[in-house]
Parts: C-alpha cells; structure tokens; sequence
C-alpha cells in the first residue's frame, strides 16, 4: 500500500551521472561524539561526490520507536538511500521493508539490523569486548592475579551494541577463575558511571570493563582516585580516555573508526544508486587497541 | 471631630461583566466608626479592598491624611497607618499565631529573627485583647474563632490610625463581639478612624457613628446614626420597605418523618437524639464550637461516625457518605462556602447541576442538557441570583450570592429532610428573607427543616422548635412559645464540667 | 435574530472552560505548519502529513490520559513507566508464543492494576499525586526490566503480524490505523468527559473536592477512574509501541509523561485541576509532533530542537494568560464605556 | 519544674514543621544501614563510608535546591539540565583555557540567570511553576549541548588540577571535599530557612500566598530567591561532576529534579508548600544514597532496585501519613479524656 508515495526515490540503475541523490544518516541518537564522526565522514565523502543532498535525523534520544519513526520521516522526506544504525537488530525491521518497498537503498553504519542491506560497515562488537577481555587478562596474569571479582560498567540493557560488547567481554573470560560481577547500569553518564567503579572497587574487584565513552571515562577516574591497582579497559576513544590512558589509569580502549564508517557508507550509497555492484556484503571497519605504547 | 482622615472621591472599579463601583465617594473623619452597609454585592469589600491597595481602582482619587495618594499596594497602605481585617480569613495555616502576627514586619536583630521577642510582643497584644492563645501554636489548629481574632489582633498590632473591619464578627462568639467591641471603643477614643462592615444591624448602635450604604456600586447615602433607624437604613440598602422580618408560616405538623438515635461523632457530637416532623423547622442553637456543624456532618454522612442510628419514614438507613443521604433524601447546605459549598471555578450551572445530575441522566450516565439548563434557570429566578450570565465561573459571584447557590443546588430535589447550616451567614437582609421564604416553602411542602444559626432573631423567628447545643450535647429542647434569647442562652452555657481543650 | 443567537451561541463556545487557550493554541499551530510547509516542500506530501498524523496519535493519547488525571487536581508521573511496561509484557508474552490477542487483554489488565494502584494510593491513601506516582513511575519502570530478565525481548515473531498491523502498519479508509486507534480513544473519552456524569464529577473534584464530596460525588472512585482512563490510554501506547518495533523495549516511553503534561497545558489544561477540554489535548498533540517532526527536517541539531520546544511551551503558555488578562482589560473598558 | 519545661520544649520541636515525618525517615534510614551493613561487611569500611558521603552530597545539594522551591508551594524540574548547563559551561571554558575559577564564576552567574527566569516566569508571569520549569528544563539541556557545539568536552586538562582536587577529589580533615561543600551550602541555607525574614516569607508564601502578599510580603521577590538557590544549588552539583569526570558531559543531571523532590518528600517537605525542614532533605538524600550503594552492593539487578526505590519512596510518605492521623486521634482522645 504506497498509494501515498509522491517523492519516492528513483529505482536503481536509471540514476545518470548528473542526478543528485538524496541520502539521509540515521543515528541511534545525537548524543555521543562517536555519531557525530559518523557524521562528518558521511558529509565528507558527500562533498568529494558532489550533486548530493545529504542530511544527517537523529531523534533527540535512543529510543527504537523513535528511530522508527526517523526512519519513516526519512522516507517521507524522499529519500534514496538511508545510512542507519539500527538501535536494535529487530526493532526497526518493519519500517526498513516499507523503506525497500519504496526502493531505496539501505546502508548499515555501527550496529546493522536483521533485514538485508546493500553493505554493513561496522565493529564487530561482540569480537571487540572479547578483544577487550583479552587485554585485561592477559594484563591481570602478566601481574599474576589469576582470580578476583570484576565489575562492568555498562549503559543499559536495551542497546544491542553495549550489550554484544558485554557479551563479548564475558566470553573472554570463560574457564578462568575470575568472577564477573552483576552488570552495573550508568546510562553512559560519567559521573554515575563512576559511583559505580568505586562501588565496585571498594568491593575489592582487580578489572573493570566500561562498555562505552561515558561509562570507560567514570571507571578510569574511579581507579585514578583509587590510585590504581585496577585494571581499566573500555571503549570509545575521546580525548578524556586517551589522556587516561596516557597516565596509566585505564589500560587500553577499543577505539572505532566512525569516521570511516560515514566516509565509506556513502560512497558505497552513491555506487549502489548508480547501479554498480557492490562486492562486500561486510565491512570491518575494524577496531584499533590503544594503550600506552600506541599513543 | 477632626478632619477627615480618608477621602476617597468618585471611585469606579469594573470586574469582567460587573462595574463593582460606579462613582462612589467616601469620607472618615479621626476618633469615628462608620458603617458601611449594603446589599450582598453592593460593592463594600471592593471598596474596601482600594483603601487597603489590594485593588486599584479604575478611576477617582484617593486622599489619606490630607495628602493624596496614587500608588496604593498593601506595603504602601501598612505604611499609612491602614490596617484590614478582611472578609474571608487571610492567615498562613503552616505558621504559629505570632509569625502571622508580625508576618511581613518581622523584629530582626542583625538580620535575625528574633521569635522570642516577637513570641513576646504577641503574648502582649493578646492579652491586652484577653484573648487567651499561646502565641507559639500552628495557626492551622485553632478554631475558626480563633483564627479570626488572630487576624483582629494582628491588625491592630500595627498600631494603625485607621482600621477597616470587613464583617470582623460574623464567626465571632458573643462575649468575643462584646470584647471588640470595648476595643473599638478605646480605638476610637484613641483617635482612630475605623470603618465597620457587617450585615448584623442590631450590632451598629454599640459603636457607630456615622453609616454610609451602598447600593449595586452606587453611593446612596450617609447620615449620622442617631438621626436614622435600623428600618430606614435596611430601606435604603434593599430600595425598598422590607415588611416582615421574619415571615413565619403555620402549618400543622404532620408525622414524624426522620429519627436520630444516640449519635456519636468525635468529641463535639455526643448521644444526639432527636426528631424531626413532617412541615416543621427545627432550629439549632448554640454558641460557636458547639459542635452543631460537626452534628450536621456527621448525619450527612460528611464525617465518619462512630454509632448511632438515623431513621427516615420509620426505616433505618444506613449514611456511611454524602450519597447516602442524599440518596436517603437528606440534604446540607454547609456552613463554609469557599471550603465545602461551592467549586469555584466551575460555572453556576454546573454547580447547581452537580448534586442533581442523578435527575438528569439518562441509565447510562449521559447528561441531559435541557434539563440541566432549565434546572438552572428556574434555581436561579427562585433565588434571585444575580450573575451575568450561568456560565460564569462561580468565584466571580459575592460573597451572598455564592451563598445562594449553595443553598439553590438542593432545591431542585424532593428531599425529605433539608439541612441549613448557617444559610444567612455574611448575606444581606433582603437576600436573609428570600432564605427564610425558602425554608417556609419547603415546610409547606411537608419537608422537614433543619436550621442551624449563630443568630438569636432568626433562629427565634423562623424555627418551630429549637434544640440548643453546647459541647457537643442536645442540652434542651424548647418549643417555640417557650423559648427566649436568655433561655437559650441559659442551655447553651450548660458545659461539661472540664477543662476546654483549646486552654490546657 | 438568528444571528444574534449564533453571536451567543459562539460566545459560550468561547466561554468554555479553556476555550480560549484552545483557539491561541490553535492559530500556533497553524502558523507553525505553515512555517514548516515553506521551509520543507515535502511537509504537505501525502506521505508525511500521514506518516506525521501517525506520529502525533500516540501524544494524543498519553495526552488524553494525563488530561484527565490533570483535570481531576493531580498528575500522572507513571504514564511513561506504564507505556514501558505494557511494551515488554505483551511482548514477551508473545514471544512465550501466546496468541497476540490474549497478550493484549493480560497487557491491559496489567496497566489497569497500574491505575488502580495511582487511584488508590492518590484519593484513599491521600498521597501528594506527585509522589504517589514517582513512586509507581519506578516500580512500573522496574516490572517493565524484570518481566523479560533485564532484556529487551527478542522479535514477537511472524505469528503476530496481525498485531503489528492492527496497531501500527495497516491502513483503514486510507489512514493508518493507529490515527484511527487515536480518534477513535479519543471520541469515547471525550464523550464521557463532556456528557456523562462522570466527566461532571471529573471536572468537580478537580475545582473542589470537599465541595464535590458534599454533593454526593465519590471521589476516590472519580479519580480512580481518571488514573483507570490514564492507565488504557499509555498501554495502548505500549502495544503501539510493541508493534513498532516488533519487540519489547525496557525503555520505551521514557518521559512520555512530560510530553503528555506539555500536551495537555498547551491545550489549555490547568495544572490546577478543573479547566481543560480533550479539544485542547489534540491542538497541544499535534504542537508538539509538529514540532519535533518539522525541526528535525529542518536540520535543526538536537540542541535547538530542545531549546526551541522549551520556549513555545513557555511562550504557549504565557500567551494564554496574557490573552486571558487583556481579554478582561478589554471587557472592563466595555463596561466602563 | 526543669524538666517539664525540656519536656514542653522536646514537645515543640516534635511539633515543628515536618518533624514528625524526619523522625520516622532517620528511623528508616538508620534500619536500612542497619541491613546493607549486615548484608555486606564492607559496608562500613571506613573506605565505603566516605566515598557513600561523597555520593550523597550532591543528593543533598539539589535536594535543598528544590526544598526551598517545595516550600513556596512550587516546584523546580530544570535543575537536573541546570547540573548538566553548569558541568558543559564550566568544562568549555576550561578547555577554551579560561581559568578554572573564571570559568566558576561564569558558571554561577548562568546558573543565576536560569534562577531568575524561572523565578520571573513562575511569580511575574504566572505561569504554573510545573509548565514554566518544564520549559526551562528543555531549554538548559538545549543550551548544555549547543555550547560545545553538541559534544561533550575534551579533557578540562592538567591546569585545572585544583579545581578538581576542590570540588571532588580532595580531602579537608579526613572528609572528601565535596562533603564539606555539600555540608557549608547546607549551613548557611539552612540559616537562611530558619532565622531569617527571607526564610520566613518562603515559608508563608508556600503556606498562604495571598495572605503573605496582604501582609505585605513581596511574592515574586521571595518565589525568584527560592529559585536562586535551586539554581546556585544545581550550579555547584554540575561543578562538582565537571570535577569527577574532568569533562563536560552533555547529560549531566538527567532526572536529577525527580531525585530531588523524592529526597526532599522522604525528608518531611511537604510539595504543597508551606512545610518542611532542610534537616529532612539530609535525610531524604541519605536514604535515596544509601539505597543506591547499597543496592548495588547488594549485587541486586536494576529492576529490583527500581521497584525497592518505588516502594520507599512510597511507604515514606505513607508511613507519615498515617502516623500523622494517629497523633491527630491521639490528641483528640487526650482532649477528651
Ligand atoms: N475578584 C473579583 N472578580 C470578579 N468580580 C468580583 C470580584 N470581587 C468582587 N466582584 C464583584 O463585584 C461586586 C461587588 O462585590 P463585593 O465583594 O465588593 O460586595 P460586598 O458588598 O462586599 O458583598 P458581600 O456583602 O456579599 O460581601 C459583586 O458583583 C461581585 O460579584
Ligand atoms: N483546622 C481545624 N482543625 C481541627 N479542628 C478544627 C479546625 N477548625 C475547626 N475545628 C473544630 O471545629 C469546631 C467548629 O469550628 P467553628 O469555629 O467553625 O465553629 P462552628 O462550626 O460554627 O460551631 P458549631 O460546631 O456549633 O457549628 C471547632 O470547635 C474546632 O474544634
Ligand atoms: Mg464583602
Ligand atoms: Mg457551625
């Protein structure tokens, strides 16, 4: 039932050279520094492009019904290909059928959705908590300590990329004699988050994981004030972090690299309109272990 | 006699749909108390309230003590020597007795508030009022008589040269009347112009001198009161001669048809009996706090009892809620109008729709707006209510005509069983006899009447037989041949040997 | 002499309780559409104005629900919280592979029991409304994480498209049905809002609950009735909700019930209990859809958004009582003259 | 003669606003350390203790904030985006290179600002005080993300080393600093609630604004001082976390208000106004801190905690409640007797 559809993209192949498209980025929220590097790698690659009309809907939180709800806005607002990163694998299933229906193009930025797309470019974030784990056990035995409590500071249950990322981080830590406490929830605020690390440090834990910018940051200021002792890995990379780092309060971060998640996207967007196959189903945008020694 | 003190000059103030005064002029010498006298909604409290710079006023002029005045707010009229005891209480609950007291002109020492000293003043002021009331309790446990003289001594705490009393007794006991009024005596002796509202003319000529009415915003006259009399003041004030007073109508009493056995409520209702016949009014004396309102509550079913048996035509029924009764076909025009009568910010018609809408209803509970129209229409002709139109919100009404509407909303009912607490409370003469025909009309039906009333001459006129009341006890039961202001008076003394509780 | 009957007949339209707010809201309204329809070509496509009217059904539903609670004197901080809860519990009964349509009814019933709990604790227990249902916001906010173990449930599966359509993707006589779902809410609370005696007694309690009392007016079952109708409006929202995303989600709804408090205001309803017509509710709805709708096309960062939606609930607001003074100033000049 | 005279003192002090109800919160409190302390060792690990009295202390900071707002028989929602404003404002500066103490003087001074407007929107304007905050809420949130240009700061940097030692990290005789921050402000207002003229307006205008405006008391100056305090209040919160994290956080504060009112309402203030005492709100905070470590201690999941929260926050003022009639049936029987 698209009786409604006036402005619907073009199906694909019949784009020229010379047409404009339009392609709208849809990120969980507009909060983080992460979607706003996103952002600037799309628009980058935007501009190189050129006869692009490129706009970057964000709802105002993460909330599924309102990125559905972005969704349909950018459908409405006649888009042709749509960069998302999808808040929730299932939530956004529905709508992104209407968006097929209508031909347009879709593109999975960070955190893809159940529902076919042109390419995915992202982390895998359930490889990358268990890179993390990784790091702080092999970190935890090079100092000898081969049980203890660990805590885990995350955002909350209803974002699936944390939430692999927590996964990830458990697995790596099967069969060894550590006991991971229960997952603490900070919304991703640093100071919340931190209440939480030295909650947990008081508890006597020897590693906290912070799933994301907000909850890394509140765990290496709790083991910074701690003075130390605590194994700190996390997520994200923003100035805060990195300076933590450099000091030794946290051990490493899994960083992304966003910017190329939006750089990429839209120039995959552009191929696909223009009718030209596209090779990858799967990207790996990859995640770089920073610590001290990459600094 | 002086100069005069206050001079306000063709003063008008319009409320929406209302011009409240048109033109009106007033003048108060030093060392007088005038009465100022009128109809519900003449326009008094207005008045009033621009002297006291709670309203501006939208044309004229204001002079006070020779000089004029053209700014006027509640700071600048305090300044002035301008104290108000208003109409409606104006006292913070949340406060003790002596932080109300000197709210707004707090004794400081270094920026710190000094409660003992101000502790100190107001047990001086009190005292000197022989009012017996522990500065330091929280404004919100006294009694409403009790509050009231709080807010008399407040006001004359601040030392004022002129005083305004906007209807100061109408929840005053009678020796707390007689102690005002020997401080409005010394006041005025002292030199202080004082202006006295009150709608109980047998009060006036303790203290007045001069009266002044008002009539619908418009100045009618003023006279010294020794050259007047209480029939041509009332004349004045209604436009036209008011015959009888009291219009009493006989009809033989019927069958009884309403029964209260051994009523318990709380400590100001204790083992109430009595009956009630059909065409008869039974009026309820008593002095204030004597626990009339609270016997009134508790067979409504208001407040929650603790036993005692209510029959109606010979049946028990059971009143656990206000639907009960009114189910029962008991119904009450309580006492507190603000508080308990009226949703102000609702219009007339709803309010007087509100208890009836059992009446117009359809089985699943639709609104019948014909109905409610014309229900409200006939209520509103009955009572002589005037408003603008029914849809106005019911706040906007005065004071006595608020009053009618909450003693209107019952009438549209075929009750059994009519409760008056207070009816003519703050309401002028000619709207007291409208009240009165009404209660003589439901009586005529076979409608048995209960009338509660602070007021000896009505509750002589009206009732056919009186109980009097006094610490929550039917202390006698008078026939109407048989009853006297001193014999009530007498009963309704009759305490229970014990400390009151307000002292202790 | 017609005409002088219409001329009254208009003038007690306006006089309505809140009436006047409703008009000023209404002019915003239309200028904010046209704004936004010049700013943005495609706002008037068919394609939006019916993705946006979808958009704007469920604050007008929240919107109903705090309305009513608002006219009784009280507040409804549960709303968001209860939409929560009825997402994850339908869906994770239906993931338990129980038939949608049981899900729905045990999803109600449970949201029903919400509401009771608000109205018991607000008019018997005589708690301040305002923390009775903190209290409720986060006890539904917990039941809401706990019902599927602290996870958002997995998808409600093919079995429940029907569901799905029923209250979000399908379209009846050309609109989609959770505008008809809406409209349909809204005609019945309405009615029983401005007909029946218990709207009356809603409207009484809220003006003068010891007055209502004494006219007979029951007023822990009135406002238990207000937080009952608040309760069906936000589980509604939660299915819709559910059948969004196809899933349960812990946080849905979160401050909803603000929404629904700005909804309500900007359509006239008093904080204070007593004034307010559904009329309003719709007018204050759609302000805010278009709002969030228009600037997010507009390319309006979040910050603007959130700054621009702060002042025209301030300015909304403001408005009406400057209106409403002006209003008698003027009348009192009429009555001078 | 002595001791009857204590004895009629004791009587008074119980009697005074909102007493009753902070005795059986400190009550509360003490059972529930009682508990979490029997639950987990470590709970009163002189470690524990400490950094448990720095977590409370912003609690008590906006609790007192919205107290004095409670107490005019308003109420204040922006103050969680008004922490958020302050930490972003505060963190920009620094990071522009400002000196960390400029930058807190510039902090206030927008924080002032923010007071005032609610002040004026509430007492001048008349707006409901629920609606005028709830703009001002989004609106503070709006300007915390615009001035950095909707990111959260880089690091505020070594320069500003102090500042945080100040306000979080340091230690002043055996005390975290922020405690003897949380501990003066407490002081000095609730000198300013108790002895002075401005607090005994705050307390009559809550109790009865018209008569207080009759008295000659100034309303709008008195409701814009209480809003002065919630936002100098708030300011120092949003400072303090610019100090814990070393950043500006764009989301600072989110429902911070509502921690606020639940703290202020389990400590006795009343939210119709005119009741309550700041000695409360310490206890109203501590009780919501003590859950919230304790709780987590507990390793209990955050749907539990939700739903324990809920529950307090209910039966607190249920609990006062229902002892307040007790008392009032009490009285009543002695009088008789
Ligand atoms: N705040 C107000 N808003 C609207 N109308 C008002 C207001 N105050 C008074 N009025 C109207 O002004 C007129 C004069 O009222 P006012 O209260 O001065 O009468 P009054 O002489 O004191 O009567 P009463 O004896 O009943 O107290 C009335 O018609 C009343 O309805
Ligand atoms: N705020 C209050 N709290 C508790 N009790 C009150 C309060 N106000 C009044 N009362 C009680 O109600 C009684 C009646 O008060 P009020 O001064 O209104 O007398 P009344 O109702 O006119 O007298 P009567 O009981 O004879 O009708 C008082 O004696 C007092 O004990
Ligand atoms: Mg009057
Ligand atoms: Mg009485």
């Amino acid at each position: 039932n698209d009786t409604g559809s006036t402005n619907a993209g073009e199906p694909a192949g019949q784009a020229t050279a010379e047409e404009s498209f339009k392609v709208y980025l849809i990120t969980m929220d507009q909060m983080d520094q992460h979607w706003v590097t996103v952002d600037a790698g799309a628009k980058q690659a935007a501009e190189e492009l050129g006869n692009i009309s490129y706009t970057w809907l964000a709802p105002d939180v993460k909330d599924d019904a309102k990125q559905i709800e972005s969704i349909n806005n950018a459908i409405a607002g006649g888009a042709q290909a749509i960069l998302l990163a999808a808040n929730g694998p299932n939530a956004v299933t529905s709508a992104l059928r209407e968006a097929e229906n209508e031909g347009i193009k879709i593109i999975y930025v960070d955190s893809p959705a159940d529902f076919p797309a042109v390419q995915t470019l992202a982390t895998d974030n359930e490889a990358a908590g268990k890179t993390a784990g990784m790091e702080m056990l092999a970190a935890l035995e090079a100092q000898g300590i081969t049980e203890g409590k660990i805590g885990i500071v995350n955002v909350n249950a209803s974002t699936s990329s944390v939430v692999a990322r927590e996964n990830g981080f458990r697995a790596a830590f099967e069969g060894t004699a550590f006991e991971l406490l229960q997952t603490q929830y900070g919304e991703g605020d640093a100071a919340r988050s931190q209440d939480i690390a030295a909650n947990y440090i008081t508890e006597g834990v020897v590693g906290i994981f912070g799933a994301n910018e907000g909850s890394t940051v509140g765990a290496g200021n709790a083991i910074k004030e701690a003075g130390g002792g605590v194994v700190g890995v996390g997520f994200d990379k923003s100035d805060t972090i990195l300076q933590l780092i450099s000091e030794g309060q946290l051990l490493a971060t899994m960083a992304q690299n966003p910017d190329v998640m939006g750089y990429e996207g839209m120039k995959t967007a552009v191929k696909a309109l223009k009718g030209e196959t596209i090779a990858d189903e799967l990207v790996d945008t990859g995640v770089s272990v920073i610590d001290k020694s990459s600094l | 006699m002086g100069n005069f003190i206050v001079e306000l000059e063709n003063v008008s103030k319009g409320f929406p749909g209302v011009k409240a005064l048109d033109h009106v002029s007033l003048q108060l010498r030093a060392g007088e108390v005038l009465a100022l006298l009128g109809e519900n909604g003449a326009g008094k409290s207005t008045l009033m309230k621009i002297l006291s710079g709670v309203y501006t006023m939208d044309e004229g002029t204001m002079k006070i003590f020779g000089e004029m005045v053209t700014e006027m707010n509640p700071v600048a009229a305090q300044e002035l020597g301008i104290a108000i005891i208003h109409q409606e209480l104006n006292m913070c609950d949340h406060l003790t007795v002596a932080q109300n007291i000197f709210l707004g002109r707090e004794v400081t020492k270094k920026g710190i508030l000094s409660d003992a000293e101000m502790n100190q003043k107001a047990s001086e002021i009190l005292s000197s009022l022989s009012m017996d009331i522990d500065p330091d309790t929280v404004l919100g446990d006294l009694s409403v008589s009790k509050q009231q003289m709080v807010e008399i001594a407040k006001a004359l705490s601040t030392n004022a040269r002129i005083l305004i009393m906007d209807e100061p007794t109408s929840a005053l006991t009678s020796q707390e009347i007689d102690e005002l009024f020997t401080i409005i005596n010394r006041l005025k002796n002292e030199g202080c112009g004082i202006v006295y509202i009150s709608h109980r003319l047998e009060e006036l000529q303790h203290i007045v001198d001069r009266v002044m009415i008002l009539r619908d915003g418009q100045y009618i006259t003023s006279m010294d009161f020794k050259d007047t009399s209480i029939q041509e003041v009332i004349a004045h004030m209604v436009g036209r001669e008011i015959t009888e007073k009291f219009p009493r109508v006989n009809r033989s009493v019927g069958r009884k048809i309403f029964e209260v056995q051994h009523l318990n409520a709380g400590k100001l209702v204790k083992d109430i009996s009595f009956s009630l016949y059909e065409g008869e009014i039974v009026g309820i004396a008593g002095l204030m706090g004597a626990g009339r309102t609270e016997t009134t509550r508790a067979i409504f079913g208001a407040d929650a009892k603790e036993s005692g048996t209510i029959i109606i035509d010979g049946e028990v029924v059971e009143i656990n809620q206000p639907i009960d009764a009114i189910n029962a076909g008991i119904v009450l025009a309580p006492e507190n109008r603000k508080k308990d009568g009226l949703c102000t910010k609702l219009s007339i018609k709803d309010n007087i729709a509100l208890p009836n809408l059992d009446m117009m209803v359809n089985p699943l509970g639709i609104v019948n707006t014909k109905k409610e129209e014309e229900m409200t229409v006939k209520a509103i002709k009955n009572l002589d209510i005037r408003l603008a139109n029914s849809d106005v919100d019911a706040e906007s009404l005065s004071g006595g005509n608020q009053q009618k509407v909450v003693v209107g909303k019952w009438l549209a009912r075929n009750s059994r069983v009519v409760i008056f607490d207070e009816p003519t409370r703050g309401i002028d003469v000619g709207s007291k006899v409208e009240i009165y025909n009404i209660m003589n009309a439901l009586k005529s039906q076979g409608i048995g009447v209960i009338f509660v009333s602070s007021e000896m001459p009505e509750i002589l006129g009206i009732s056919d037989r009186i109980l009097v009341m006094a610490d929550g006890r039917i202390t006698k039961e008078l026939d109407i041949e048989e009853a006297t202001q001193d014999s009530i008076l007498a009963y309704a003394t009759q305490f229970d040997k014990k400390i009151h509780h307000d002292i202790a | 002499m017609g005409n002088k009957d219409l001329g009254k007949k208009m003038l007690k339209v306006f006089s309505k309780r809140g009436m006047g707010q409703v008009i000023t809201a209404s002019v915003g309204l239309v200028v904010l559409v046209v704004v936004f329809g010049i700013l943005n070509p495609n706002f008037f496509s068919s394609r939006n104005v019916s993705n946006l009217l979808r958009q704007i059904a469920p604050i007008i539903l929240i919107g109903i629900g705090q309305s009513y609670v608002l006219i009784t004197g009280n507040i409804d901080l549960s709303i968001g919280s209860v939409v929560g809860m009825s997402c994850m519990i339908s869906a994770t009964l239906m993931t338990k592979g129980m038939s949608p349509w049981l899900a729905v009814g045990f999803t109600y019933v449970a949201a029903l029991a919400m509401g009771i709990l608000n109205g018991q604790l607000v008019s018997k227990a005589k708690l301040p409304p305002f923390i009775a249902t903190l209290g409720t916001m986060t006890i539904a906010r917990g039941i809401a994480q706990i019902v599927n173990n602290n996870y958002n449930t997995d998808s409600i599966g093919a079995g429940a498209e029907g569901f799905r359509e029923l209250f979000y993707y399908g379209k009846t006589a050309g609109l989609f049905n959770t505008i008809w779902i809406a409209l349909g809410l809204w005609l019945v609370f309405n009615f029983i809002l401005s007909k029946t005696r218990t709207g009356r007694h809603i409207y009484a309690v809220g003006s003068n609950a010891h007055a209502a009392h004494l006219s007979g007016v029951n007023i822990a079952q009135t406002v238990t009735k207000a937080y009952l109708v608040s309760a069906v409006c936000a589980a509604t929202v939660g299915l819709i909700m559910t059948a969004i995303s196809g899933m349960g989600t812990m946080d849905a709804g979160t401050t909803y019930e603000l929404y629904a408090v700005a909804a309500s205001v900007i359509g006239g309803v008093s904080t204070l209990g007593g004034q307010g017509i559904l009329l309003g509710t719709i007018v204050g709805a759609s302000i805010w859809g278009v709002l969030q709708n228009g600037l997010q096309f507009a390319g309006a960062p979040v910050a603007i958004r959130n700054i621009v939606i702060g002042v025209i609930v301030i300015i909304s607001v403001l408005l009406d009582i400057v209106l409403r003074a002006n209003n008698r100033k003027n009348k009192k000049g009429k009555a001078a003259a």
